[in-house]
This record gives C-alpha cells, sequence and structure tokens, in this order.
C-alpha cells in the first residue's frame, strides 16, 4: 500500500514535470505544425533566466515568495524576448513546409541556441534553490517529499486548463484552428495570421521557459539541460497525439508512471520501458491516443 | 441481361444522419447512368460504397456477381473498377506526364523494381491518352499549378488508363468551362468505345449534360432513390421536379 | 467601389495576369467569364492579397488595396467565398460563418448570423454539424455564407455555382439578386456561362490573364 | 623555431563540458603557457617540451565515439599532431584506444575511469597517465571499514555508462570482500543527464539503506544532492560518492555534512603538501579565480609525464623530435611528480599509471564559507590498484593479493 | 497501332541506367580511385566513413520519396555494425566483403518483422515509432553484457579476398571497397527510383488514396521500401564497423539516426549522388569546425544547415538536377 502510494506520487511529480514541457510543444505542434526540438532550448533559457532573476532577487533581499514571481517574470522575459524573433526570423521562411523538414530545422535552431546560451552564461551551473524550500516538506510514511513537487502538480494542471480553456473554449482558440487549417483562408476572413503564429509560438516558448524556470531549483542549471528534456516531451507528446491537450496530459502520466515503475521495480528496464510505452501506444493507436479528425477528401 | 453492378438494400449512416437508406440499384453492361440530386443527397456517398471508401452499415454491393461490400477500395479497382473523384485526386508534386505514368506504373502487370517506368511504351500511351483529354500541352507542368478544371481532366483520364469493367465518374463537369462540357463528355464516352459493355455511372448537376449523355437517370434525395428512370421520365418526375432541378418549389 | 487598373501578377516567375483592368460599380452585380486557367481565381487572390501584382492598381473606394495586409481587406467589407471552400473542418457550421465576424471588430454576430440564415435557410438546419462532414455542395453554401457575413461592401464569389445542384443554384441565383436590391457589389466569377449571364449588370471575359472584352446583358 | 604539436580533447561542450572538460583544457592552456615560458618549477622548468614549441589543438569530446575516432585520425593526419592527450569518457576511451595502436601513434589517456581498456587489449603507443576507476571504489570501501561504519545493506546509485557501469561492479564486490554479509539493495542505473532523480530518490528512500554509493558527477551530482537533501536522504543513509570533489565549490552550505569522497586522486584539498603543489594551485587559481580539482590535475599530470618523457626521448635520439616509438619507450614505465603526487607507469606493461589516493568526509565551515574535507585517509597507490598482470575483477575477487601498505 | 510501333523506333532507349549514367558512374569511380591512392589518410578515412553513412541515407531517401522519414534508421545501422562485427569475432568471418553483405542481411531479418506494422504508418508517427523502436533496440543493447554493453567492443582488422587489410594500404583497399558499394548500391537505388516502384512511391507521398484507387497497395509499397532502407543500412553499418574498428550502442541512439536524415534531407530525395556529397559535406564541415571552432561548431554546424535548408529547399541535389527544380 505504502508502496503503490509512493509509485503513484513519483509518477505524479514526474509527470506534471513532463507535462509542462510537454503542453508547449503540443501546443507549437497544433498550430504551426512544427515538431520543436529547439522547446528544450527554450526550456534551458527560461531555466538560466530563472537563475538569474532568483539570483537577483535574492540579493535584493526579497521576501523568499517573491522568488516564484521572480521565476514567472523571467519566463514572461523569454518568452518576448526570443519568441518574435524566432518566429519573424526564421520559421516565417518554413511554414507549410514539410514536417519532418521543420523538424531540423528547429534541429539546426537547437544546436545554434545551445553554443548561444553557453556564450552568454558560460559553462558555469547555476543553483537557485532557494525557492526550492519554500513550500517544506511533506511526510507520508516513511517517505519524505519536497512540498514544491506538489506545488508543481498544481502547475501543471493550471497551465494545462488554461491553454486547454484557451484552446477549445474561447473565439481566439477557434480562429487558431482557422489558421491551422489554411492561413490563406484565414487571413482572407481578416484574421492576422502573422500576429496568430507570433501569439501561439510566444505561448509555446513561454510554457517551454515556465517549465524550464519551475524546474531551475531542482537542478544544477547548466549547458545540456535541454537534451534529455526534449526526447522525453516528444514521447509524451506522441504517446497523446500530436497537438492534444488532454493527450499530452495522459501521455505524461504514462510515461511518469511507467518510469516510476520501472525504477522501483526493474531499474535497469529505466532506460527503454518509456520508449516501450511509446511503441506499444503506437502500435495500437497509429496517430496515438487522441487523434486529430481528418477532414473528409472525397 | 446479367447486373454488372448490383447493390442490394444498401444503407448506411453517420450517426444521426442517413446518408443512406435501402438502396436498391442494378446495373447493366454498357449502361450510362447518370446520378443526380440535392447537394448532400448521398450521391458521392454512393460511389464510396461501390468503391469500398466507405463500408455500408446493410445490404450488399456486387460486381459481376462477386460480392465486394467488404472489399477496400484497392482490392475493388483491381477488379476493374475505377472512378473520378468531385475533388481531383492527384499527385501535386508531380508532372502531367507522370501523373499518368503513375496510373499506368499501377497496373498490377506492369510493377517491378528493375525496369524503367518511363519505358518508351508506358510513355506513348500515357501521351496518347493526354492526347485525347486535350491535356497534351500541359503534359510536363507540375499537377499542383494547374487550374481547377485541367486537374478535373486529369483525374478523368486517370481514372481510364486501366480500361476498366465499371467507370464511375463523380462530378466530371463541375469546374470546366461551359463550352467544354460537352466536348469533354465526348471525349469520356468515346475513350470508352474500347469497352462498349462497361457501364458508366456520372453524378452530374447539369441536365443537359444528362439529356445528352446518359441512358437513365437515378435520383437521390436524402439518401434514398427518389427516381430510377429513363432521363426523360425520371426528370419529368415531381419528386425530382422539386428536389433535384427546382422547377417546382419545395412545398 | 473597385477599380483594377492593368494589373499584372505573375505566380512564380509565370505571368498569369497581364495587364488586366475593370472596374465595379456600387450596387451592381459584374460577372468575369473565361476558360479554366484564365486566371479568374488569380484575380480573386490578388485582391484578397495572396499574390502581389507587379504592376497597376488596385482601387477599394479610392483606397489602394497593395497598401493594406491581406487580413486588413476584409475589414473593408470584403467578402470572399474561395473556390475550393477553405472551411475550417473541426469547427461547427455556424462558427465557420462567425470566423470572419470574430476576426472583425465592428459586427456583430448575432445579427450577421440572422442576416446570413434568413438568405440561406438551408443553412441553418445544418448550424451545429461539423464542417467536415458536409458534402462538397453543402460546403458550398456554408462558404457562401460565410462571405456573406462579412461582406457587407463587396462579395468575391468564385464560382459559386460549380457542383451545386440544379434546384439550389436556382435558389442561390434568387439569393444574389436580392441581395443587389441592397448596398452591396457582387464580383461572380464563372466558367459556365449559363448561371450567371441571367443575373449580372455587366460581365467582363478574360483569356490568358488579359481582358477579351465586355458586355452589358 | 620547431614545435612539438599535440591535440588535446576534452568536452568542451555538453553535460561534461562545466565539470570536467573545460577545467581540464583550462590546465592544459595554463600549464603549456607556462612550459613555453620555462616558468614550471623544477624538473619541469625547461621551456617547451625540450626546446620543442609547445602548440596545442583542443578539440571537443563531445558526439559519441564514432566522432571521435575520426577526430584522432584527423589530429594525426591532418592537424599533424605529434601527441594525442585526453579523453574523459570511458566510452571514448575504449573505442579510440585500438585506433592509435592501429596508427602507430602517441596517445595518453588522462582521465577516463573504465579499468578495461589495458585488460581487454594489449597496447603500446597507448597510456593513461593516472589510476582507474577501481582505486576509487576500493578505497572507498577501505575507508568505510577503516572507520569502522557498520554496513548491513547498501544502495547503489551509478550512471548508465562504462563509467557507472564499472564503478558498480568494483564498489560492490570490494564491500564483499570487508562486509561478506551486507545485502545490496536498489541498485539504480539512471541515464547519463538524466536531471530528474525525485523517482529514484524514492525508490532509495523505500529501502533505507546503511550506506548509498553513487558514482555520478558533474551535473548529475549535483542534482541528485539538491533534490535529495531536502528530502532527507542523506539524514538516513551514509552517502559515499566516488569521484566529488569537483562539486564542493558550486554547491558550498548546499552540500551535506558527513558525505564521504573521494576526488579520483590526491587532489585539491586532499593533495599532499609540496612546493609543485602549491605552485600549480597558485598559477591555476589567479588565471581562473577557483582552485584546481580533479580534471585539471589529472591534465597536469599527463602533460608532466608526456614533457619528461619527450625531453627523456630528446636525450636518446640527439636532441631531434622523437618518434612515437621513441616516445612511448621513454614514457613506459617511468614515474614523476605531479601536483596530486608520484605518478608511476607501473602496471599493464608499463602503460597504465597508479597513484596514492586519499578518501574524506565533508563538513561546511560556516567561518571560511566553503566545504572543508576532514578525517583524511590516504591511501598508497599499491594498497588500492590492481598490480600488473591481473585485471581488476579478479583482483578483488582474490580478496586484493599484494596489496601494500593500507592503512 | 502503326504509328505507335513506329514511334518507339524512333526513341532513345529508355532511362534503364542510361549509358550517360553508367559512364557518369565509371568515370567518378575511377577518378575517387585513383584520388584516393594519392590523398592524404584522413581524407579517404573521412570519405570511407561518408559512403558509409550515405549508404544509410540512401535507404532514407528511399523512404522520404513515399514520403516516410525514419528516425530510427540506426537501429539498422547497428544491426549491420554488430551482426559483421559478431561474426568477425566470434565465426571468423573475417572478409570485408562478405561481413558487409552479411551485415546488410542481418538488418534485413531485423526489419522483417516489423515491416508488415511500420507499412501502416505514415508522417510523423512514422518517425517517431521507428525513433522508438531504435531507442528500445538500443536500450537493449546497453544492457546485452556479452555485446559489451554500454561500451560496445572493438573489432579488428578484416581481410578482402584473403588479404589482411593492415597499415596504409589496407585502408586504401577499405575505401575502395566502400566507395564501390556506395557507387553500386547507387546506381541500384537510381534503377529502383526510376522503376514503376520507385514512381509510385513518388506518387503515394503526394496522395495515397489515389494510388490505393489505382489498384497499388501502399502498405506493400512502403513496406517494401523498409525492408530495402534496412538492408542499406546494415550494409552502411557493417562498412563503417570495419573501418571504425569498433562497434557500440550509441549506433542505435536517436542523435545517431537523426544524422542520418540530416543528410538525406540536405541532399533531397531527387538525386542519389546528392546523398554522397551531402554525406561527405557533413563530416568536413563537422571535422573542420570541431577543430576550428572547438567551442562553437555546433553554432557553426545549425548555421550552415539553416542557410541549406532556406536556399536549397530541395536539398543540393537540386543544384544539379535543374530540370526536376521548377
Ligand atoms: N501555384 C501556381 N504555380 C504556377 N502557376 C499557377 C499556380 N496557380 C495557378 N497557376 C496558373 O495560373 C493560371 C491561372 O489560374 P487560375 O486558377 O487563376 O485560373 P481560373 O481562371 O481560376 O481557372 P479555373 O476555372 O479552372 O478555376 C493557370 O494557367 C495556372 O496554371
Ligand atoms: N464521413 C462522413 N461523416 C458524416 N457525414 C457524412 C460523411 N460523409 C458524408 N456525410 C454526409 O452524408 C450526406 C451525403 O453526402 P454526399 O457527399 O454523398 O452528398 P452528395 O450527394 O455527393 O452531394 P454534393 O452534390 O454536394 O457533392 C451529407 O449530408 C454529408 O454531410
Ligand atoms: C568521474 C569522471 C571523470 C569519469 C569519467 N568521465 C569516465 O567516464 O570514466
Ligand atoms: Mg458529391
Ligand atoms: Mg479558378
Amino acid at each position: 500500500m505504502d508502496n503503490l502510494l509512493t509509485l503513484l506520487i513519483d509518477g505524479l511529480n514526474y509527470a506534471s514535470w513532463l507535462f509542462i514541457v510537454a503542453l508547449g510543444l503540443t501546443l507549437v505542434f497544433g498550430v504551426l505544425k512544427i515538431l520543436n526540438i529547439a522547446h528544450g532550448s527554450f526550456y534551458a533559457l527560461g531555466a538560466y533566466a530563472a537563475a538569474s532573476f532568483v539570483g537577483w532577487a535574492a540579493s535584493m533581499k526579497f521576501a523568499p515568495w517573491l522568488s516564484l514571481v521572480a521565476m514567472l517574470l523571467a519566463a514572461v522575459t523569454v518568452a518576448v524576448a526570443i519568441a518574435p524573433v524566432i518566429e519573424r526570423g526564421l520559421l516565417r521562411f518554413f511554414y507549410g513546409r514539410d514536417e519532418v523538414l521543420l523538424v531540423l530545422v528547429t534541429y539546426a535552431l537547437f544546436l545554434v541556441m545551445e553554443d548561444l546560451t553557453k556564450l552568454i552564461w558560460g559553462a558555469n551551473p547555476y543553483f537557485v534553490s532557494e525557492p526550492y524550500g519554500l513550500f517544506g516538506s511533506v511526510d507520508l510514511g516513511r517517505m519524505s517529499y519536497v512540498g514544491y513537487d506538489f506545488a508543481l502538480v498544481g502547475l501543471a494542471v493550471v497551465s494545462g486548463l488554461a491553454t486547454w480553456w484557451a484552446l477549445n473554449r474561447t473565439r481566439q482558440g477557434k480562429i487558431v484552428l482557422a489558421v491551422i487549417h489554411s492561413a490563406e483562408m484565414a487571413s482572407s476572413m481578416g484574421i492576422n495570421v502573422s500576429r496568430v503564429y507570433t501569439l501561439a509560438f510566444g505561448a509555446g516558448v513561454f510554457l517551454a521557459a515556465v517549465a524550464g524556470a519551475f524546474t531551475a531549483p531542482m537542478i544544477s542549471v547548466q549547458p545540456w539541460v535541454s537534451v534529455g528534456v526534449v526526447v522525453l516531451s516528444f514521447a509524451v507528446v506522441i504517446i497523446g497525439g500530436l497537438g492534444s491537450i488532454e493527450g499530452a496530459a495522459i501521455g505524461a502520466l504514462l510515461v511518469g508512471l511507467a518510469r516510476s515503475v520501472a525504477v522501483h521495480v526493474a531499474p535497469s528496464s529505466e532506460l527503454f520501458v518509456i520508449y516501450a510505452v511509446m511503441a506499444i501506444v503506437l502500435v495500437f493507436r497509429p496517430e496515438g491516443l487522441f487523434q486529430r479528425i481528418q477532414a473528409r477528401k472525397i | 441481361m446479367k447486373a454488372i453492378l448490383e447493390a442490394n438494400g444498401v444503407g448506411r449512416r453517420f450517426g444521426a444522419v442517413v446518408v443512406a437508406s435501402d438502396i436498391n440499384v442494378k446495373v447493366g453492361p454498357g449502361e450510362r447512368v447518370g446520378l443526380i440530386g440535392s447537394n448532400g443527397a448521398g450521391k458521392t456517398t454512393f460511389v464510396n460504397m461501390i468503391t469500398g471508401y466507405l463500408k455500408p452499415d446493410e445490404g450488399q454491393i456486387k460486381l459481376a456477381g462477386t460480392d465486394i461490400t467488404r472489399m477496400n477500395p484497392r482490392v475493388i479497382s483491381a477488379l476493374g473498377v475505377a472512378r473520378s473523384f468531385q475533388i481531383p485526386q492527384l499527385f501535386g508534386d508531380l508532372s502531367v506526364i507522370d501523373n499518368m505514368l503513375v496510373a499506368l506504373a499501377c497496373d498490377a502487370s506492369r510493377s517491378g523494381f528493375l525496369r524503367p517506368a518511363r519505358d518508351p511504351l508506358a510513355v506513348d500511351r500515357a501521351e496518347e491518352l493526354l492526347r485525347r483529354f486535350h491535356l497534351h500541352h500541359h503534359r510536363s507542368r507540375r499537377v499542383g499549378e494547374l487550374p481547377g478544371g485541367v486537374r478535373k481532366l486529369l483525374d478523368i483520364a486517370m481514372a481510364l488508363t486501366a480500361r476498366p469493367k465499371l467507370l464511375l465518374l463523380d462530378e466530371p463537369t463541375s469546374a470546366v468551362a461551359a463550352d467544354e462540357k460537352f466536348q469533354m463528355m465526348e471525349t469520356i464516352m468515346s475513350a470508352l468505345k474500347e469497352d462498349p459493355d462497361s457501364p458508366v455511372l456520372f453524378v452530374e448537376h447539369d441536365m443537359e449534360i444528362i439529356e445528352r449523355h446518359a441512358t437513365r437517370v437515378i435520383a437521390f434525395y436524402s439518401g434514398r432513390i427518389i427516381a430510377d428512370d429513363a432521363p426523360q421520365a425520371a426528370l419529368a418526375q415531381d419528386d425530382v421536379r422539386r428536389y433535384v432541378t427546382g422547377e417546382l418549389a419545395t412545398e | 467601389m473597385l477599380s483594377i487598373e492593368g494589373i499584372h501578377v505573375s505566380i512564380q516567375s509565370a505571368a498569369v495576369l497581364r495587364g488586366l483592368s475593370m472596374t465595379i460599380p456600387d450596387r451592381t452585380m459584374v460577372g468575369l467569364v473565361g476558360r479554366n486557367g484564365a486566371g479568374k481565381t488569380t484575380l480573386m487572390r490578388s485582391l484578397m492579397g495572396h499574390l502581389r501584382p507587379s504592376q497597376g492598381r488596385m482601387l477599394f473606394n479610392g483606397c489602394d488595396l497593395s497598401t493594406l495586409a491581406s487580413h486588413e481587406r476584409a475589414r473593408l467589407g470584403i467578402g470572399y467565398m474561395q473556390e475550393d471552400r477553405g472551411l475550417v473542418p473541426e469547427l461547427t457550421v455556424e462558427e465557420n460563418i462567425l470566423l470572419p465576424v470574430w476576426a472583425s471588430r465592428t459586427l456583430s454576430a448575432s445579427e450577421r448570423l440572422a442576416f446570413v440564415y434568413g438568405i440561406l435557410p438551408e443553412i441553418k438546419e445544418m448550424r451545429h454539424r461539423r464542417a467536415l462532414l458536409l458534402s462538397g455542395g453543402q460546403q458550398k453554401l456554408v462558404a457562401l455564407g460565410r462571405a456573406l457575413a462579412v461582406g457587407t461592401r463587396l462579395l468575391l464569389l468564385d464560382e459559386p455555382f460549380e457542383g451545386v445542384a440544379p434546384a439550389l443554384s436556382k435558389r442561390l441565383a434568387e439569393v444574389i439578386l436580392k441581395l443587389k436590391a441592397s448596398d452591396l457589389s457582387i464580383f461572380i466569377s464563372q466558367s459556365d456561362l449559363n448561371h450567371s449571364r441571367r443575373i449580372v449588370d455587366l460581365e467582363y471575359t478574360i483569356e490568358r490573364g488579359a481582358n477579351i472584352g465586355s458586355v452589358q446583358p | 623555431q620547431e614545435t612539438f604539436k599535440i591535440g588535446i580533447v576534452t568536452y568542451l561542450s555538453g553535460q561534461a563540458a562545466e565539470s570536467f572538460g573545460i577545467p581540464a583544457a583550462n590546465g592544459a592552456k595554463v600549464l603549456v603557457e607556462a612550459f613555453n615560458r620555462g616558468a614550471a618549477p623544477s624538473p619541469y622548468n625547461k621551456p617547451g617540451f625540450g626546446g620543442l614549441k609547445i602548440e596545442a589543438v583542443y578539440v571537443d569530446e563531445a558526439g559519441g565515439a564514432t566522432k571521435q575516432v575520426q577526430e584522432l585520425r584527423a589530429l594525426y593526419d591532418r592537424e599533424k599532431v605529434d601527441a594525442v592527450v585526453g579523453y574523459i569518457g570511458s566510452g571514448d576511451c575504449l573505442a579510440i584506444a585500438p585506433v592509435a595502436e592501429e596508427l602507430k601513434r602517441f596517445l595518453i589517456l588522462h582521465d577516463c575511469g573504465t579499468p578495461r581498456i589495458f585488460e581487454d587489449n594489449k597496447l603500446s603507443y597507448v597510456f593513461r597517465t593516472a589510476s582507474h576507476a577501481t582505486m576509487d571504489n576500493v578505497a572507498l570501501a577501505r575507508y568505510l571499514k577503516a572507520r569502522s561504519f557498520k554496513v548491513e545493506s547498501l544502495n547503489l546509485i551509478n550512471q548508465d555508462y562504462a563509467w557507472g557501469h564499472d564503478s558498480k561492479a568494483d564498489f560492490i564486490s570490494a564491500m564483499a570482500k570487508f562486509y561478506p554479509a551486507a545485502k545490496v539493495g536498489q541498485n539504480l542505473l539512471p541515464k547519463f543527464g538524466a536531471g530528474q532523480y525525485g523517482t529514484e530518490i524514492s525508490a532509495l528512500m523505500s529501502r533505507p539503506a546503511d550506506v548509498t554509493q553513487t558514482s555520478l558527477w558533474g551535473g548529475d551530482l549535483q542534482a541528485l544532492i539538491l533534490q535529495s537533501a531536502p528530502r532527507g536522504l542523506f539524514k538516513r543513509t551514509q552517502l559515499v560518492i566516488s569521484a566529488g570533489d569537483h562539486v564542493l565549490p558550486v554547491l558550498g552550505e548546499r552540500m551535506p555534512d558527513g558525505v564521504i569522497l573521494g576526488a579520483r586522486g590526491a587532489y585539491g584539498q586532499l593533495a599532499p603538501k609540496s612546493p609543485l603543489n602549491d605552485w600549480w594551485n597558485d598559477v591555476y587559481s589567479k588565471t581562473f579565480n577557483s582552485p584546481p580539482l580533479h580534471a585539471p590535475y589529472r591534465m597536469a599530470q599527463a602533460l608532466m609525464g608526456l614533457k619528461l618523457a619527450v625531453e627523456k626521448a630528446m636525450a636518446g635520439n640527439g636532441g631531434k623530435k622523437p618518434s612515437p616509438e621513441q616516445l612511448a619507450a621513454a614514457l613506459r614505465g617511468s614515474e614523476w611528480d605531479s601536483p596530486g603526487g608520484r605518478i608511476r607507469m607501473a602496471v599493464a606493461q608499463g602503460q597504465q599509471g597508479i597513484q596514492d589516493t586519499a578518501i574524506a568526509r565533508t563538513r561546511y565551515d560556516a567561518t571560511r564559507k566553503m566545504v572543508v574535507l576532514e578525517d583524511v585517509v590516504r591511501f598508497p597507490a599499491e594498497c588500492v590498484n590492481p598490480p600488473s598482470g591481473t585485471t581488476a575483477e579478479e583482483w578483488i575477487k582474490a580478496g586484493f593479493p599484494g596489496a601494500k601498505g593500507c592503512p | 497501332m502503326n504509328t505507335t510501333i513506329n514511334a518507339n523506333a524512333s526513341r532513345q532507349a529508355p532511362a534503364f541506367l542510361s549509358p550517360r549514367v553508367l559512364a557518369y558512374a565509371v568515370g567518378t569511380f575511377a577518378l575517387l580511385a585513383v584520388a584516393g591512392f594519392h590523398a592524404p589518410t584522413w581524407l579517404t578515412y573521412l570519405i570511407t566513413m561518408a559512403a558509409g553513412n550515405a549508404l544509410v541515407s540512401i535507404g532514407i531517401v528511399g523512404l522520404m520519396r513515399g514520403g516516410v522519414v525514419s528516425f530510427g534508421q540506426g537501429m539498422f545501422f547497428a544491426a549491420g555494425g554488430y551482426g559483421a562485427a559478431l561474426l568477425f569475432t566470434h565465426f571468423g568471418w573475417t572478409d570485408a566483403l562478405v561481413l558487409s553483405i552479411a551485415g546488410g542481411g542481418v538488418a534485413l531479418l531485423l526489419a522483417l518483422p516489423f515491416a508488415p506494422l511500420l507499412a501502416r504508418y505514415r508522417g510523423i508517427f512514422f518517425a517517431t515509432l521507428t525513433l522508438a523502436l531504435s531507442m528500445v533496440t538500443y536500450g537493449v543493447l546497453m544492457k546485452v553484457p556479452e555485446l559489451g554493453g554500454s561500451d560496445g567492443f572493438s573489432v579488428g582488422r578484416p581481410t578482402l579476398l584473403g588479404e589482411r587489410l593492415d597499415g596504409a594500404s589496407g585502408s586504401y583497399r577499405l575505401y575502395l571497397l566502400t566507395i564501390a558499394f556506395a557507387f553500386g548500391m547507387g546506381l541500384l537505388a537510381k534503377v529502383n527510383f526510376d522503376s514503376p516502384n520507385g514512381l509510385v512511391t513518388l506518387a503515394a507521398r503526394d496522395n495515397e488514396l489515389r494510388v490505393e484507387y489505382l489498384g497499388t497497395s501502399v502498405r506493400r509499397l512502403m513496406g517494401v521500401n523498409f525492408l530495402l532502407a534496412a538492408f542499406c543500412g546494415g550494409v552502411g553499418g557493417a562498412l563503417v564497423v570495419i573501418s571504425l574498428g569498433h562497434v557500440e550502442p550509441g549506433f542505435s541512439y536517436w542523435t545517431t539516426s537523426g544524422e542520418f536524415v540530416f543528410v538525406a534531407i540536405l541532399a533531397g530525395y531527387r538525386s542519389v549522388p546528392a546523398v554522397f556529397v551531402a554525406s561527405v559535406m557533413l563530416e568536413i564541415v563537422r571535422s573542420f569546425s570541431s577543430a576550428y571552432f572547438p567551442n562553437t561548431w555546433q553554432l557553426a554546424l545549425g548555421l550552415f544547415l539553416l542557410l541549406i535548408i532556406r536556399f536549397l529547399p530541395r536539398g543540393i541535389g537540386s543544384l544539379w538536377n535543374r530540370e526536376e527544380r521548377k
């Protein structure tokens, strides 16, 4: 019983972290049809910016809870500073091209950003562990958890719901759908397509940066944090069905639980259990759990 | 007379929308059947069910006696059923001639790895068909750039490469310039002269074409057949005049 | 209302329109006739800003369209019905119609919906169905409805009767005739002469991207 | 002036750059510069390598073993380097060692840990100027025994690649010698660069053990410590780290007290006092504002060994630039002093070095604002390194035959 | 009827390996063989590796023509590599030629059970399922001690026609062998691309529905292409391992597969020689930038890739395949 609870909590914690990252990925794919490898780089940027911001907040002797605000601000800053530049200066030229080609474009972007990050922040690690203690710790039987981890679960739920609501329940969301379907048609309808693209991409970058910023307190922020994250969130997004928020949530839970079972029960399978889950899901649901409805062709 | 195409009690629904109900049709050799009906009446659905794209919920479809109800489009095509599409289904990235060559290469007897697809025999046959459809001067243009009407023609030309036993055309003349419509139907019909027994079913909204080229008319309304008769007779029926040609006001 | 002065448009270095000129006066219905590939769709797309003329001008009420971005043109009250319908499959019929209304700052959704449903009651019956399930002709209707929703000044209809059953196409012609009584100008492209001749005030014929004539039936 | 060109290969990008690759490259930079000026203390005070000006090219080790094989060939054939010094990753070492051997070119592996390089291959152009991972794990086990820890159960967490696997195996078998009754509980192998250890920490906590061993390093080690400290893992188990000194300055007060760790040699705070070490600390700290740790130390001992070998070979061949064979002959079986103590190329036919090491416990010193290492136990090289002619595994299994001078 | 026959007679021989293509191929091969003899060994080695890798990418190009891209080709690369290496170390097969073909065979065997499954997938899902499979393979390779676990193992020098391929002349002969494979398989690929199957594959990329309606099974086509790609991958893997002398699980890691895709995209799917050119280019850019900008080589590589994609969207093959560029 105790073990089962541990398993579930670990799975949930891991899942919510993954979900926040995957959310932005699935959003950007949904709108811009780009499976963005550089998403991990935005995550890393978020983490770096948070490290700088929180470090600064600490040096100003602000109240500790303000570091949460600092992290949020860091994510906003990244989104505002980076997203328009990349979307307008780079991605714009590749819209409508082959999905796989776009994967490569973002792969190139990832390579570039990796080195740029290093040029800006250097190779030394940053630590911002102060916020990690903000929510105290929670004792459950023999186990002790950090409250911050549960706060992340909350953050995941909130951002998931907010994104889902914005996309499915608002006019803006429906306008986004129109743009996804055909940019030319949408602009004929008076929709400012390029603004929709920029905003959607900005939202994606923001979500990645939020994930990075709120992960920063748990890790040492240093080059290459981007790499592991992005493959994992790929798996999540694909299990769930590309572009689907519900799917990403379930995908993240599946991956989180599978991983937690693997680590507890058969640690040596941890490496491929995630991919095995992904392969199994794809075998039975070739387009992931939540497939996009196909328009009638004939 | 032996029926080439036979549909018995075919029905299909999508959720609450009934798109075909109790369709019974028998088509014999050499018939030219015009399918008419209001928009959303179920004409395309009918064609889709014959060609295996949609599976009926009930009923049975037979091709020359063989039950094809549960077969998929590829198998049905291989049995000799060819079709064109309301929205042309082409290979947009290839040239016009390559589109034809693909159609020829798909002919089961001709596929293979170690022969050129563009061998002279195939190219000649493709060009001959293109010429017949007046597409020859578009020969090496990328299909994605063609205007709508030309795409339509090419779509039909591709359907005719395999010399079908049964031909289904979904709105062959829509989007084709008015003065070319008749000529186009002539072209199609003459292309079929080699196989005079193959029946043709074509969806059409232009009653002049129906009158000129159909030997029989089937009219659809709301998933049902409301008339199945010789053209003159069918077009004279009240339901047809009301729901299809609009000569009678509704209600 | 709209005047097109000698525009040249190329697509991927192929000249498609070569010096096309025409005027669409206020409150008239103008037809555009030409064979397949003559350039009708190209003209419409140029008007909507998806293609840029290399020469010539397009003036809408004296305002040079080329100074406006594509999405700003709809806001002038231009409704465009694409040749290939262009509905958003995931959205319902009603949402599709409302799309341009949402994007505009001035139009009122309920008013425009009432207007469209008043003219095309057929649509009202299927307003909660998703666009992806409609038949070709049904989609055509919805696309027309959508153009009507936003086109308060000018309607650009690219082959609206194509693939529409005669009963409905008669109805459409009536609808369009009715509209003529209002403030609207209507520009209809046709490759089929039969339908429009009877209803247009002025008809231009183009061939290979250039005017070859205009008649006033 | 004639030059001696060295290719220096360490991680300049990726996960391992910050903690190892870049400090190692930095170490090489200050040292090469000092050598060229003749500014190093005796016996390293001849300018350059015996008068040859040293020119170094730096190559990134990131990108996988296959890429490294290609880069190594390019270094020798295209860049015409006279020697290559480098390789932190054990996987890379295993892949490139046979290549240098085949090309008959001179190669020094300066840091990688896997004992298998010379166990699996017979090599005569390839050297490793430092002890391999066996030393670190045997020393940790001996430390636990020497300090009379009670160990009935054991948890392990190591990265899933050569270094992690070898460390795990050596530590388990070494512990089995000293604590035959100890049971292994969790034996986790997270991916290299995993970054998130919440689940692993739960797993470690759900089966509490007396001792938890890890050979994680760099960012992974930092993340593990940061994430487990607030959950109180280290209050319930004794943590032992085989390569841990490099995280102390960055973690500072976040490093829990009482952790047992080694530095893969007597490096940094553990280094024995010597004029050479003082000089080294001084030049390095001045240039980079932080004291040298494990990675630059290992680079230094490699370059010093190389310098002496070049000079010895030149003495033998009349002052010409030595051939790879001459260089190899000069380095084989030689010994020299390094900032971290004496290096002796004593095993694997004189191709593999051994050195003394030390293990200690951490304590955060609030007044000096740094983690100090105390309760140091030093282990002479022969005590913790397998002698020539046996493999690490056999040696440990047989109960460390021939181990000398153990405390 | 007569007219058609006349038209036939007057027409040139079909495109099936036209003498022109054959002459180009043989000429270039001879040129490379001579050049390789005089070139520095790092260069011949680089070309050897590039050619081996290019074979894998040729397989991907074959898939790309059908609209799917495998992000898991590393799996077959690894299969060929491990296969050849194991045959060498455990079964005493030493002949490089035999090993290469055997490597292809091993990959083909591995692909067989997956072909019917993968034939159902398209687009990004094909890419990711292949990626998942190759990552599972990676995980398995990491965990099997008999295969050297995470470090893989080293392989000795093979023989060719009874002679050991030692030293510089051995490397040269390996180079010859590898480029011979490259040319042979490249020509076969060209024949395949120009065959009815090749053309229909290209069509299926655009519109599968129509291909099915023309009576051809797209799944079968995709399955066959997948098997061919696996074979190419296996041969490439074996050749690379023979030259590299080492094999490791990283062969099956997704970044390895990513590089093969990288080359395929760089080349575009319209030209076979472009694949080899792209592969050599990648090796050169990577090798030089990691030597000359060790701290920013990723940046250099990334920018290079972006420039190519931006300005040669159909790959570098479009530089000389003008007719098809449009
Ligand atoms: N993307 C494109 N690339 C190249 N040429 C194009 C492209 N789109 C259209 N064209 C060419 O522009 C010309 C005009 O096409 P357009 O679609 O405007 O014709 P249309 O009059 O609307 O014909 P239809 O009645 O068939 O719809 C045609 O010759 C067409 O081939
Ligand atoms: N896949 C589907 N899902 C749900 N409803 C569908 C589907 N396919 C067709 N329908 C519905 O079936 C009805 C008939 O459609 P169909 O396409 O057969 O009409 P049609 O007679 O060809 O009309 P048109 O002349 O406009 O092409 C329509 O109401 C359509 O919405
Ligand atoms: C601690 C590290 C220096 C170990 C080294 N990276 C290895 O793989 O062997
Ligand atoms: Mg229809
Ligand atoms: Mg048109």
